[in-house]
């Protein structure tokens, strides 16, 4: 577990990282009332849209960089090369990711499902979807980040490969909160979500792995 | 240094051999395909006519399906044995696909309006398929967005091998989720359950769509190896 | 059987050929010198060493099989010194180092020993990022004492160092091999390894043309 | 103009890049209708938003790389060092960069307002708009860009600097636009937008070009 | 006067001391090696050369002005090569240099001469990103003939090159200041440059502390 202690250690020395995650997701949904106009009952009802689809925004841009810095200063040959499990190496990178971007993104939805005007019931809906659904991102980025190492344009290209595999993600959490607006049984999307989220866990660290071995050649 | 770069003349002179019947016979098909499809079958008592956009809807939908797990295969022979030939394959494969899948949405959304009253839903079907479209473009860029041609397929190789879990969803998403979309009929373990009258020009049309795919992906494979030896010869050109 | 051998190694990179037919032979205690001109092939064949390329044609056996059969016991007995640096600037140098050890399974404790080996021990704590191109280089290189192996693979690894530290390099190499260690080094420049073979890239490309 | 002619070089040499930036700006606009459902008037409604904080997001993350790679390969010290003005290099990559994914997103609105249901009638000014607020786009992020060159996480950090000056290009853009679909007058909006791109263009390319001077220090 | 000087130079960097005291003095065909250890400071004295980075004391004069007082002919007169490349993958080597030179104002006649005289000609056309070490480093020192400056910052410029390639370095350099070109160079190995004044900064530490 040497990676998930640098990792760490990287994020501490790097300080203001998740503060940013944060900063960025609630300045991409507070653009929205500007955008829209700040009608209660329209924000009210694309809100959980917009929390989604900015945390989506969110994970995403820093999912870029996860593992950029390596492969350009060398560390990654040597991480492909170290005789421990490189799959490891990846889900611990994940991990980190996910508890400096994920979770900063759970603890500030509550006060931005006030600002959208959202009623309180839902919340617990909410940050359950945010829970199944952010480390699920963080997973299949991961593939994503690791594929466009070395491209040109890695950012948008990113983006290309990684949204459309993120939609399923986005519309079973909003259906599962729309449907609790609308006091409907919400199990049937956390499950499908669960769902997602074990498929994901099962194969992102080896597709990752992958990626980045033919990305070293 | 020719044995890596050398022609794969073998399977050139293959590709040229089976292109002709393929193309005529492709027509033919095609051409008594859509006879059965448009006069000789009957109209649904349901639906009307609007009931031969199936004729073009479920075949392309098979070929978008189809295409996407040929070149998973391709891509899984490529990254494991290195198979040259199987990342042209690969290759030639995805624009192919893309169109196919393209053809079913737009199809599937033209039929939805008289069926289902709307253009599209967000279904579990149809959301995969658009997701299937949006792997197919991502796997055309990521193969073009590298400097070395040869990084470009190895990582969209894997792309693909990745998105494969999601023909399983599309699938039997139908059977999974209660969906809009129709499970399926055709292809299923206790056979066939629509009448013979419409499947004679369905099938037709699939065997039709099918023969078109082999003619164009052994085009497109041709047109590749050649772009490929070009390259070689300016390498060496080049100097070193 | 030699413990680490290429035979009839052909090398592809970006669909051009950079060489063919090498073949290099190593046993315990020995070292190969790679030499010749810029892009003769140097930093290929150590990555093909590595097992960071694939070779177009040709093996290359560890202990008699070949590395690229999976993980095996190759990759626990290679460390590469590559161009690039592999140090995070926000990190000090005895973590740097650290890290690399420890992902290798190697205790801490070998890092003080390490960095005194290559002159920097006075360094330890300093950010990386303050470091010149030089010391730079020597934190690198002090990876490879902080994590036995085997085999090291070292590409052009004087580049940047001062003659000082140069000598504390070949001083190093030297003790490495006396322990039945293994070197393959590139370099444009005399090292002064004592007995080692020396493969010319650049008369082989003249002799295949 | 040697830079001009040096990025138009590499943009085409690179390739798909504008095909890629009108990518993520259609499926950013496509994830809308997957978050908030795909109800007609709801989705035009909070069109223009939608398109306009799509354009936004899109010129962002394709700014990030403006100055990047020159600055991690050593060019930009070149640069900074030419005898040539550094305010001209600068303005010619703007330029460059709003040839490339400004010009898109322009050709590109109409079919995403389609999409949207938006009213054919507002597509002039929604173009208007978009043919003067996109070069405001580009020439604030270069300034954005060139202030965190060499910052850690720069993708997140850029985000933060450069949308808060965005947010008042946003107003007017979806301002003029909901006024002509409400047929009200838009030529104060317009005028607006107009400004900000002239006072963008004085000031942008200086800002950019201190900030690059004090980067590779 | 002479016409490039340094006097009482003191370099902070990071909030550290770099060096403090440093003077030089170069004139019209003059050359200047700068030497010492490992961190001792050569690449900061050349970065404060080219007006990359600011002394904290002491000043540096070209042709008898202040090198920091705003764009003068000094921009013009200097060419700086440093430790990165600057060199676009994408392009062909040619047109890489080309860039270079035309920023510079310099006709894009000089480059396929340029290139020759690094004996990178066959080159030209391919992509950069194909090129090794030394050849890419090759592609960044053929940016000095192809548009002419008086003065040269060179950061150990042999970095990378093969024997062959230095040579070919020297001469180009023995050529420019017989043209009246001056020429300031870091190094650790020997260059063999003809009557260079030379500036061991850690010689100038030691004295310092
Ligand atoms: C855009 C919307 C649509 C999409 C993306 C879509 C997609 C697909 C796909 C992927 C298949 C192949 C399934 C398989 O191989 O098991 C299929 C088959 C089929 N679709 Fe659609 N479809 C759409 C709309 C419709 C509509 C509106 C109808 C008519 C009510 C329809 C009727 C059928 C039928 C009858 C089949 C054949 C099922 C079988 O017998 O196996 N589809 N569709
Ligand atoms: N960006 C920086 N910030 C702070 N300190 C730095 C920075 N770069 C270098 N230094 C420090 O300045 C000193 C001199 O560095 P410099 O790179 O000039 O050394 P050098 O003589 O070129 O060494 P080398 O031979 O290793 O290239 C070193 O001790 C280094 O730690
Ligand atoms: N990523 C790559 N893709 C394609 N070709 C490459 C790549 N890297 C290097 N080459 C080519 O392979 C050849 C050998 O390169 P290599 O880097 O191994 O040379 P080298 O012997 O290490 O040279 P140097 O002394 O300059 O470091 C060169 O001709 C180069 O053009
Ligand atoms: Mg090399
Ligand atoms: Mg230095």
């Amino acid at each position: 577990m040497a990676v998930l202690r640098r990792e760490l250690a990287l994020v501490h020395r790097q300080g203001v990282d998740s503060a940013m995650v944060i900063a960025f997701f609630v300045i991409a949904v507070v653009l929205f009332p500007f955008g829209v106009g700040p009608e209660p009952n329209v924000l009210a009802r694309i809100g959980p849209g917009v929390i989604w689809v900015a945390a989506l925004l969110a994970a995403m841009l820093s999912m870029e960089r996860l593992f950029q810095s390596d492969y350009d200063d060398g560390s990654l040959e040597l991480l492909v090369l170290a005789p421990s499990a490189l799959e490891m190496t990846v889900a611990a990178k994940i991990l980190v990711h996910w508890l400096t971007t994920g979770l900063p993104l759970i603890v500030a939805a509550p006060l931005l499902a006030v600002m959208m005007n959202m009623p309180t019931d839902v919340f617990p809906v909410l940050l359950a979807t945010l829970a199944l659904g952010t480390p699920t991102l963080s997973l299949i980025g991961a593939v994503g980040a690791a594929l466009v190492l070395g491209a040109r344009r890695g950012g948008v290209l990113l983006s290309l490969l990684v949204l459309p595999l993120f939609i399923p993600v986005l519309i079973f959490a909003v259906g599962a909160v729309d449907a609790a607006a609308a006091d409907l049984p919400t199990k049937a999307q956390l499950l499908i979500l669960g769902g997602l989220l074990t498929g994901a866990m099962a194969l992102s660290p080896w597709a990752a792995a992958a990626a980045l071995r033919q990305a070293v050649e | 240094m020719f044995h890596y770069f050398a022609n794969p003349t073998r399977f050139l002179r293959l590709a040229r051999a089976i292109e002709p019947w393929a193309l005529w016979l492709m027509l033919a098909t095609l051409a008594a395909g859509l006879w059965y499809a448009l006069f000789s079958s009957p109209a649904d008592y349901q639906q009307g006519h609007t009931v031969r956009i199936m004729y073009i809807h479920v075949p392309s939908a098979w070929m978008a399906l189809f295409c996407y797990v040929a070149m998973a295969i391709m891509s899984a022979v490529s990254l494991i044995w290195k198979h040259p030939l199987a990342d042209v394959a690969a290759k030639a494969t995805a624009p192919i696909g893309a169109a196919f899948t393209f053809l079913a949405l737009v199809t599937g959304s033209l039929w939805g309006k008289p069926m289902w009253g709307t253009w599209w839903v967000w279904d579990a079907r149809l959301t995969s398929v658009l997701v299937l479209f949006f792997l197919y473009l991502g796997y055309m860029a990521l193969q073009n967005a590298f400097d070395d041609p040869s990084r470009g397929a190895r990582a969209a190789a894997i792309l693909a091998l990745v998105g494969a879990v999601n023909v399983p969803i599309i699938k039997f998403s139908v059977d999974w989720w209660n969906t809009l979309h129709q499970p399926a009929s055709v292809v299923r373990m206790d056979g066939p359950t629509i009448h013979a009258s419409m499947l004679t020009p369905l099938l037709l049309m699939a065997v039709a769509f099918k023969l078109y795919y082999v003619w164009l992906v052994l085009v497109r494979m041709r047109r590749e190896l050649m772009a490929a030896r070009l390259r070689a010869l300016r390498h060496r050109q080049a100097g070193t | 059987m030699p413990l680490f051998e290429g035979t009839d190694l052909d090398c592809v990179r970006g669909e051009r050929l950079v060489f063919e037919g090498v073949r290099f032979a190593l046993d315990a205690g020995g070292a190969l010198v790679l030499t010749g001109a810029n892009g003769s092939g140097k930093s290929t064949l150590l990555r093909l060493m590595a097992g960071l390329l694939r070779p177009a044609r040709g093996l290359i056996r560890w202990d008699g099989s070949d590395i690229a059969d999976g993980p095996g016991s190759f990759a626990a007995a290679v460390q590469y010194v590559g161009h690039a640096d592999a140090i995070k600037p926000a990190l000090g140098v005895a973590e740097n180092v650290a890290f690399w050890a420890s992902l290798r399974g190697a205790p801490a404790t070998n890092v003080a020993g390490a960095l005194d080996a290559f002159g920097i021990a006075h360094l330890a704590r300093l950010p990386a990022r303050y470091l010149s191109a030089g010391q730079r280089r020597r934190t690198n290189l002090a990876r490879l004492l902080a994590s036995p192996a085997r085999l090291w693979l070292l590409d052009e690894p004087t580049t940047a160092l001062d003659a000082d530290s140069a000598a504390r390099l070949a001083r190093v190499i030297a003790r490495h091999r006396a322990g039945g260690g293994m070197v393959v080094v590139s370099t444009h420049t005399e090292l002064g390894l004592d007995g080692a073979a020396s493969l010319d890239l650049s008369a082989l490309q003249m002799a295949a043309s």
